[in-house]
């Protein structure tokens, strides 16, 4: 948190059917729809989440994430932030105040990787839903399916991992939390984080720029993946594989498709970061259980199959 | 209900689809592996097929990976048709970030 | 973290016996004995800890708290924190380094509640603890007990809350998390956090100063929370309550004492915190509810045994 | 093993102690609570007896609520005594920072 990026704060996903869409993230992840706009966008956030949204669905003719987001600490910070990122030679695009409802105004960038990020200060705070902020419950009853935590990271594919991690680390002050190295050498998957998370943004090297792997969501237990498990073959959504360990973070995870293909993550556990931690490497040679720490093999979809 | 036979003329597997099910549901029902299982919702362009005979209807399908020049050929995706006939299909090669490339620079 | 300060990195304990110490904390806490010093002391870590130790155990006749020490992110916020400590009017002491072993200088100050707090940039840096950092294992085998994750936090009891709060949030960069405020808006006991952790040091008010409640160690889950009452059990150690909730941070928690008295808890799961939150408060109407969730009443001991 | 009578002349409580069991152990086992309970490791002060009568072996307790010259005249924590004799104790006031004083202040 060292320029003030302190959070994931937003993704925007594109799908197909938005009906189909904000059933499988209400009723299924469990998060709560909280505002529509008049381009037919639908906001919605987790529970523990103090900002009024965190995913936006948008309909499209293909499903894949149009941005993502992440919260600074104040607007002095934004200001420093967009000058930093336009002396580094990053082009930003200014997104006014309220074209996403109710959030203050968006510096747009897209790294080399061809992934579109933003930059914001301000959203509407809306306290944690369902639970006062005095003498606050445990949890608030009456949440859906997967019940949802927080939206947590997303994973994307693309090329020129280096120039990424250049303007993620030595402008936007986020930290390598983990890594994997082909035998050159050549980081191939890097895991970024910007405060104790093991990752608030992650890329695996390929070729075609602007793919989008995940957006992950996370649980509070391993109890809770099992249920996600469970809830996942009941309402027949399409699996990829799990509930399993990741090597990499170390997370417990399951992996499945939202109804447009996008993919979605839900997990819990996994190592905690900080400054001081040198990163954590894992060399191409074991890449299978990196990725799936029981199997140790990957399933070809892991790397493949993308939006 | 109405069960029609897919055959794909690329890996000489056949299998039957009821009537509201997609060929690839009904090809993963046989446990068969003819065409490959990516996302299941249209998305990832996985499951690409050329359909040679018979006929269908689509589900929504990424216009990227299925666009409408595509479909009219009888290019879909898997996931997201549901035969009206017996269908006959062939497998097409995969989209441009195909498996191969990738595997050789993560190996 | 805005100014420098990462996470607690060590405190130091006194106790009465150091070798039922030492098996205490590495026996059932499953804290792994790093080094000793011709001072006698004995320096532990737990397994998740990059660094070299994280308690310290000080023979002594009198069990307690002799300070609480708090990693910066380097020399140069060392630098910075100690002037804005005097230019506030804090004193601080010098300790040069290798009085604790492989500890680099550290600069202690004591707070207006009584309390001893050590800043510091450097110690030996060993990696986690039976794990590699290169295609890392989930966890490693041969540890011991409750198999300690990492040292979280401490709660201390004393006066002058307020001052206290000044020092830590204005000058040492800490952000309120959780308070709990009598029928005067007088704020009873504080929780702070540096980062994303719900405390990493607490307060409640108490007339004596200077009196330590509880130094608390995290764990993974629930399931190892109950494993570690049953170890309580098995090894006839001093409990004090749980394993249950805490309204406060809403963590899962179990209180035990070492064999010189001082309160130990482990937890688990609990909420986050980012600078953008607004802090939970409970009233002191429902401080039982807020300390032991479940029983919804105080043990006299949670306001009273200290050491 | 040889067992003593433990008489508390404060609250008219009687229990028996085995040798090498600390007296609160013994009280607790017997579910009696005529002394308060805190750190069971002579740490805290919070089980603060006066021995009237008999002997008995000191653990380590904390010089600051069990000084030596207290000590000499059978002010002592019942958590770290170990009878070789029957004993009678009586209560002592609480440390300090009693609880009520904390009471009022968080009612």
């Amino acid at each position: 948190m060292k320029k003030g990026v302190m959070r994931p704060g937003h993704v925007q996903i594109r799908v197909l059917d938005m009906d189909e869409a904000v059933k499988h993230y209400t009723d299924l992840l469990g998060m709560i729809e909280t505002d529509r706009d008049d381009q037919g966008r639908v906001y919605l956030k987790a529970w523990t989440e103090v900002d009024k949204f965190s995913l936006v669905l948008r309909e499209a003719d293909e499903p894949g994430c149009d941005f993502m987001g992440f919260k600074v600490v104040d607007e002095a910070a934004l200001n420093q932030l967009e000058k930093d990122l336009v002396d580094y030679g990053v082009g930003v695009e200014q997104i006014p105040a309220e074209e996403l409802k109710d959030c203050g105004r968006r510096v747009r960038f897209t790294v080399p990787s061809g992934h579109a990020f933003e930059l914001y200060a301000d959203k509407k705070y809306t306290g944690k839903w369902g639970v006062s902020s005095v003498n606050p419950e445990a949890w608030p009853r009456g949440l859906q399916g997967m019940k949802a935590v927080r939206f947590d990271h997303c994973l994307f594919y693309g090329p020129e991992l280096a120039a990424v991690y250049d303007i993620f680390v030595n402008v936007l002050g986020f930290h390598l939390a983990e890594q994997v190295l082909d035998p050159e050498g050549t980081r191939v998957a890097q895991f970024l984080t910007v405060s104790m998370k093991e990752h608030d943004v992650a890329f695996i090297h390929h070729e075609e720029k602007g793919k989008f792997h995940h957006a992950s969501f996370y649980l509070d237990t391993w109890e809770a993946v099992l249920r996600a498990a469970d809830l996942i073959s009941m309402t027949d959504t399409s699996i990829d594989i799990g509930p399993t360990r990741h090597g990499l973070t170390h997370g417990q995870t399951i992996y499945f498709f939202d109804p447009s293909g996008n993919r979605n993550e839900v997990f819990c556990g996994g190592d905690y970061f900080y400054p001081d931690h040198k990163p954590v490497t894992w060399k191409t040679e074991e890449l299978g259980k990196a990725i799936f720490y029981h199997d140790r093999v990957l399933n070809e979809r892991f790397m493949t199959v993308l939006t | 209900m109405a069960v029609f036979q897919v055959v794909n003329r690329t890996t000489g597997d056949h299998f039957t689809c009821q009537e509201g099910q997609s060929v690839l549901k009904a090809m993963e029902q046989r446990d068969l592996k003819c065409v490959p299982v990516g996302c299941r919702g249209g998305g990832c362009g996985f499951c690409k097929i050329q359909v040679l005979e018979g006929h269908f209807e689509c589900g929504k399908m990424s216009k990227r990976h299925a666009p409408p020049e595509a479909v009219e050929k009888g290019e879909v995706l898997a996931c997201r048709i549901y035969p009206l006939t017996d269908l006959i299909i062939e497998c097409v090669p995969l989209p441009e970030a195909a498996p191969a490339k990738q595997t050789t620079k993560n190996r």
